[in-house]
C-alpha cells in the first residue's frame, strides 16, 4: 500500500513529536505534556454534546463587507478564505443540544475564522442562540475562542460587545443560567463582554484569557509581562474564573452544572 | 454609505502608488514614439491612481478629525461638568481598593432636575495627565462608575455620560484586577438601568473602554470626535508598516461622526464651532448644553421599563449582515 | 476679678498651645494645624443643624447590664461614669433637624459615651431614626464615631451590626438618601456596618476610619503600619469614601447634598 | 439568664481571691486565739471566696467549649459540604482581584434540591491552613461570598452557610482593600436575599468575620460552637493581663450555644456526640444533615418578600434596653 502515513506533528508547547493519530482521538490535547491544541467548533461540538444532538441554528447568516474594508486583502476575500480555511461561514455555530441528556443551546467559537473575531454576524447568532434559550428556556453555555472585535467591521464589530451584553442581560431577567467556557485565546472584545458576565466561567488549562494582550501590554508597561501573563492558573488565582477543567472533563463538568440548574 | 472603489490596498501603499504612476509615464513615452497604443492598461492605471489619490486625500481629512478630536485645548468633561450642571458634586472611590481619577462622576443640576455625570477624564495639565492616566482607566474606574450609575438608577436620576478616552488601560495590574470583567459588568449594568442615559462623544472614543459607559437611549457625538475599536495607530500596526498607515487606518476604520451617523450608531451629529471646538470652548459648552436638555426632555415621560427596553433594542439591532439560503460548500 | 482664664490647652496634633475659647469658636479645630480636635454629639448638632431646629426622639431608651458584665467595673457603673462624664445617656442621639431648611433625620454618634461603641440602645435609636426617615421620607444622615462594638453587651453588640443594616436595606428599597458623615476615630463593627452602606460617605481630614485598628493589624503582621494608616487620605486613595470635607464646611456640603437628592 | 452575683472582679482576680483567702484564714485564727468573732466580715469573705471559685469554674467549664470550637479534629466545612451534600461543585473567585480560598462557595444538592452552600475553610493540614489564612477571609472572599449569594438569589437556590472563623483578616492589605465595606456590603446582600438562608456555626464564630455570612432565617449552633462579639484573648486584652484572663472573659462573653439560645441570637442548638464533634465525625455529620433538611423544609413554602421580611424582623428585634422616662440629669 502507498497509501501515505499522515505526517509527525509537534507539540507547540513541549517541542515533542506527537502522533497524529493519538492527538487526535485525544481531543487535540498532547500526549506528553498536557497543552490543550485548538480545536475547531465542528470537533468541540463533537466532543461536547451527545451524538446527532446538535441542531444548527441560523447557519445561512453571512457577514458583508459594509465598510469595503481594505487591508492587505479586502474584507470580502479574507471571509471567502476564512470559509474555505475553517470549513464554517462564521466564527461560532449556534444551535440546539443535549449534554449527557441535557437540552441546551450551545454556541462555540472557532478561532481559525478569521481568529474567532466578533462581527454583526458573531453577535446577531449569539442574540438568535439567546433568544432560544429564553423563549424554550434552556440554559446558555457558549465555548469562547476570539482575537476581539473584527477589525474590518469598524465600530459595528465594537457594537456587538454591547449587543450580546444586552441580549445576556435579558438572559439573567429571565432567570436562565448561562455558563462560559474560556479556550484559548479569549481576549479583547469578547472578554469584555458576553464572556465575563457569565453565571459560571470555566477555563480550559494553560489557556490566555485577558483583555489586553501580551504585546499590546508590553508596548504599555515598557516590560516584559510575567511567563504566566493571562493564564488561566494567574486567572482562577485572581478571581476571574470559576474553576480550570481539562477538556476531557468538561461534557461531564457541564452536565453536573446543568443538573444542578435543572432544579 | 460612502463605498469607494478600491478593494485591494497593497502591502506599501505610497510606494505602489508612485510605481503605478512611474509605469503609467512609461506606457505613456512608448505610446508616444512607438505609436503603439496602450489604451486599456493606461486607463486601468490611470483610474488606479486616482483612486489612490482619492483615497489619500479622504485619509487626510480623516486624520486631521482624528487630531481634532485629540487636542488638547477642548473643552474636556471637566469644563462641560462645570459650565454645564449647577450644583455638582464630585463622587470619588469604588468602595473596593481604589479611586479611578481618569473617570469624574457625580451628581448635580440641569434645568433644576438632579443628574448623574459620569465622563472620562483626561487631565488638564501635564500633572493631571499622569495622576488621571491620560484617561485610561483601570477595573476600579468601571466599578466606581457602575456604583454611581446603580446610586443614580435607585433614586431616579438620569445619566449623562461624556466619553473621551484613549481606551481602558492596558497593563498588567489591570489585568489582574479584572479589565475584562469590568468592562462587561459596567455595560451590563448599563443594561439593567431604569433611568434615562445620554450619552456624548466629545473627543476621543477608544474601543472597550469607551464603551463601557456609552450604552446610552441617546448617544450624540461632537462633529470632530472619533468612535472606534481600535486606534488608527493600533489597525495600522496590524495592517501595514507604512508610517502613512495610521492614516489610511483612521479612514478605512470610518470612526467619524459622520460615518457613525450613516451607520446608525449615533443618534446626532453636534456641529462644532469652525475650527473645532478648541476655537471657542465656551459657545461649545453652551450648544452642548442645550442638546443635553433637549435630549433629556426627550425621555421625560417614559418610564423606567421602556427606556430599558429601548435602550436593549437600540443596540441589539446593530449589525450589517446577509442571509443567503445558498450552501456556501455545496462543491466540498 | 479673680475670675479664671480657662486653662490652656494643647492641640493633639502639632502639640502647640491653643487659646481654648478660640478652639470652642473654631469648632474644635487647631488654629494652627488644622487638626480636628473632639468634638461632642450636642455640639455636632449645633454646627450641623438650623438654630433650634433638632427636635431628640429616643431619649428615654437606657442601656441595661444583662449580661452581667464585669469588667475593672461593671457595665452598670461604667453606664453611670459615662453618662455624668458625656451628658447623654447613650453613644448616639437621634432627631429630626434641618439643614440649610432641609429636613432630615440626624444621628450624632458620641465618642465620650464609652468610645461610641454600639449596643442595644444605639442600634435601636438607629432603627428608630430609620423608620423615622422611611416613614417621613425624610433623608438620613448619621455622624459616626466609634471604636466599634460595645464588648459588655457581648453577641448582642455584634447583632447590632446585623440589625443597623437591615434598616439601611429598608431604606433603600424606599429610595431614601442615606449619607454617612465618617469623625474621628471610626473603627470595628460601626465601620463593618451602617456606615459603609450609605449612598454617600464623607470623611472629616485626619480621621482614623478602619475595620480593624493599627494596634491589631500591627500584631496581625508583626510590623509597623504605614503613618497614614486608616487616614481619611489613605481611604480617599483606596476608594473607600466619597470626600474629605473640613468640618466648618460639613453643613454647607450636606445641604448641598440634601438639594440634590430632593429632585 | 443566667446571673451571677460578682458584679466587680478587681484587676488581678487570682491574687485578689487568695488575698481574700488569707484574710478570711487570719479572721478565723484571730477569732479562734482571741476569742473575738468576726462573723460578718468572716461571712462576707466567705461568700466573695465562694463567688470567686464560682466564676473560676464556670470559667474553665466555659474555656473547655472555647477549646473544642478550635480543636483542629472537629468537622470542618470541608467535611459537612463532602458529606451532607450531593453533586457539589466549587465556584471560585471575586470576579474582580482575587480567589480567596478561606472561603468555601459552590453549588449542590440536598434531598433533591440545588442550594448554594457558603462556609468559612480553615484548612484541615498546616499546608492548607497557611494557603487559606487560618479561615480568616480578606474583603475577597466576602465579595465572592457575596457574588455566588447573589446568584444563588437569582435561581431561586436556598443558601446554607457554615460558620467557622477567628474573625475577618487584620492585616494592612485586608484594610486597603475595604474590608469593613466588604462585611457591610455582604450584610447588605444577605437582607437583600429572597431565598432561604440557614446558618450553622460549626465552630468558632469570630466576630464581624463570622457575623458576615451568618443573616440566616434559621441559624443553628453545634453545641460547642461558639460565637462572639470579640475573641476571649482580644476581650481580655482589654480588661485584665492576667494570663486566666481569656478564661474569665470567655465566661463574661456568654459565648456559648446556651447562651445565646437563651438571649434569642439563635434559633437551635444542635447537640455534638459525646466529648465533642470530633469524637465521631461521621455521626456529627449525618445529625446536621438531618438539621438542615429540617430547616429548608420549615421555609418550603415561604415566599420570597416573606423570606426577606422574616429575616429583617429577626434581626431588628435583637437587643436588650430599658425604656425610663425619668431625667438621667435632672439635677444638672
Ligand atoms: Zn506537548
Ligand atoms: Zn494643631
Amino acid at each position: 500500500m502507498d497509501k501515505k502515513q499522515p505526517e509527525k506533528i509537534k507539540c507547540k508547547n513541549c517541542n515533542k513529536e506527537i502522533d497524529p493519530d493519538e492527538f487526535l482521538i485525544n481531543f487535540n490535547i498532547c500526549p506528553n505534556c498536557g497543552y490543550h491544541g485548538y480545536v475547531g467548533a465542528m470537533k468541540r461540538i463533537q466532543i461536547t454534546s451527545d451524538e446527532g444532538s446538535f441542531n444548527e441554528m441560523a447557519q445561512d447568516l453571512n457577514s458583508v463587507d459594509f465598510l469595503n474594508f481594505y487591508d492587505l486583502k479586502s474584507y470580502s476575500s479574507r471571509l471567502t478564505e476564512a470559509r474555505l480555511k475553517s470549513g464554517l461561514n462564521e466564527a461560532i455555530v449556534v444551535g440546539d443540544a443535549r449534554i449527557n441528556g441535557f437540552r441546551t443551546s450551545l454556541g462555540v467559537m472557532d478561532f481559525s475564522f478569521m481568529g474567532g473575531s466578533m462581527g454583526s454576524v458573531v453577535g446577531e447568532k449569539i442574540k438568535i442562540l439567546a433568544d432560544y434559550s429564553i423563549a424554550n428556556k434552556l440554559p446558555l453555555i457558549i465555548f469562547c475562542a476570539s482575537g476581539g472585535a473584527r477589525m474590518q467591521e469598524g465600530i459595528i464589530s465594537l457594537m456587538q460587545m454591547a449587543k450580546t451584553v444586552s441580549c445576556i442581560n435579558r438572559l439573567r431577567e429571565n432567570k436562565i443560567p448561562y455558563i462560559c467556557l474560556i479556550t484559548n485565546p479569549t481576549t479583547g472584545g469578547v472578554s469584555a463582554s458576553f464572556a465575563t458576565v457569565a453565571d459560571i466561567i470555566i477555563s480550559e488549562p494553560g489557556t490566555l484569557f485577558c483583555f489586553a494582550g501580551p504585546r499590546v501590554v508590553e508596548q504599555t508597561i515598557k516590560k516584559a509581562v510575567p511567563p504566566d501573563f493571562g493564564s488561566a492558573e494567574r486567572n482562577l488565582r485572581n478571581g476571574q474564573v470559576d474553576m480550570i477543567v481539562e477538556r476531557k472533563d468538561i461534557k461531564d463538568i457541564l452536565a453536573r452544572l446543568l443538573k444542578l440548574f435543572k432544579n | 454609505m460612502d463605498l469607494n472603489e478600491i478593494k485591494e490596498i497593497p502591502k506599501n501603499y505610497f510606494k505602489e502608488t508612485l510605481r503605478s504612476f512611474f509605469k503609467l509615464e512609461k506606457l505613456k513615452r512608448i505610446s508616444h514614439f512607438s505609436g503603439v497604443h496602450f489604451n486599456d492598461a493606461e486607463k486601468e492605471l490611470a483610474k488606479k491612481i486616482e483612486n489612490y489619490k482619492k483615497v489619500e486625500k479622504e485619509a487626510i481629512k480623516t486624520w486631521k478629525i482624528v487630531e481634532l478630536s485629540r487636542n488638547e485645548n477642548r473643552p474636556h468633561t471637566p469644563d462641560y461638568i462645570s459650565n454645564i450642571f449647577e450644583d455638582f458634586i464630585e463622587l470619588s472611590g469604588d468602595r473596593q481598593t481604589a479611586e479611578d481619577k481618569s473617570i469624574t462622576a457625580g451628581l448635580g443640576k440641569i434645568n433644576g432636575a438632579t443628574v448623574a455625570v459620569i465622563g472620562h477624564n483626561k487631565g488638564k495639565d501635564i500633572k493631571e495627565r499622569v495622576e488621571f492616566n491620560f484617561g485610561m482607566s483601570m477595573p476600579q474606574g468601571y466599578r466606581k462608575s457602575q456604583r454611581v450609575m446603580q446610586l443614580a438608577g435607585r433614586f431616579g436620576f438620569p445619566i449623562i455620560t461624556f466619553i473621551d478616552t484613549p481606551g481602558a488601560y492596558a497593563a498588567l495590574e489591570a489585568e489582574d484586577s479584572g479589565q475584562a470583567s469590568a468592562i462587561a459588568k459596567s455595560l451590563l449594568t448599563m443594561f439593567e438601568l431604569e433611568v434615562p442615559v445620554i450619552v456624548v462623544l466629545i473627543g476621543e472614543g477608544g474601543s472597550g473602554g469607551a464603551l463601557a459607559l456609552a450604552i446610552g437611549n441617546y448617544v450624540m457625538m461632537l462633529e470632530n470626535s472619533t468612535y472606534s475599536v481600535i486606534s488608527p495607530e493600533g489597525c495600522a500596526a496590524i495592517l501595514w508598516n507604512d508610517p502613512s498607515g495610521s492614516k489610511l487606518a483612521a479612514r478605512a476604520l470610518k470612526l467619524t461622526s459622520r460615518s457613525l451617523l450613516h451607520m446608525g450608531v449615533i443618534d446626532r451629529i453636534i456641529f462644532e464651532p469652525l475650527g473645532g471646538a478648541q476655537t471657542d470652548p465656551v459657545r461649545m459648552v453652551r450648544i452642548l448644553k442645550r442638546y443635553i436638555v433637549l435630549a433629556l426632555d426627550k425621555f421625560k415621560n417614559t418610564d423606567g421599563k421602556q427606556l430599558k427596553e429601548q435602550r436593549a433594542q437600540k443596540f441589539e439591532t446593530m449589525g450589517f449582515l446577509a442571509e443567503s439560503s445558498q450552501d456556501l460548500f455545496s462543491d466540498k
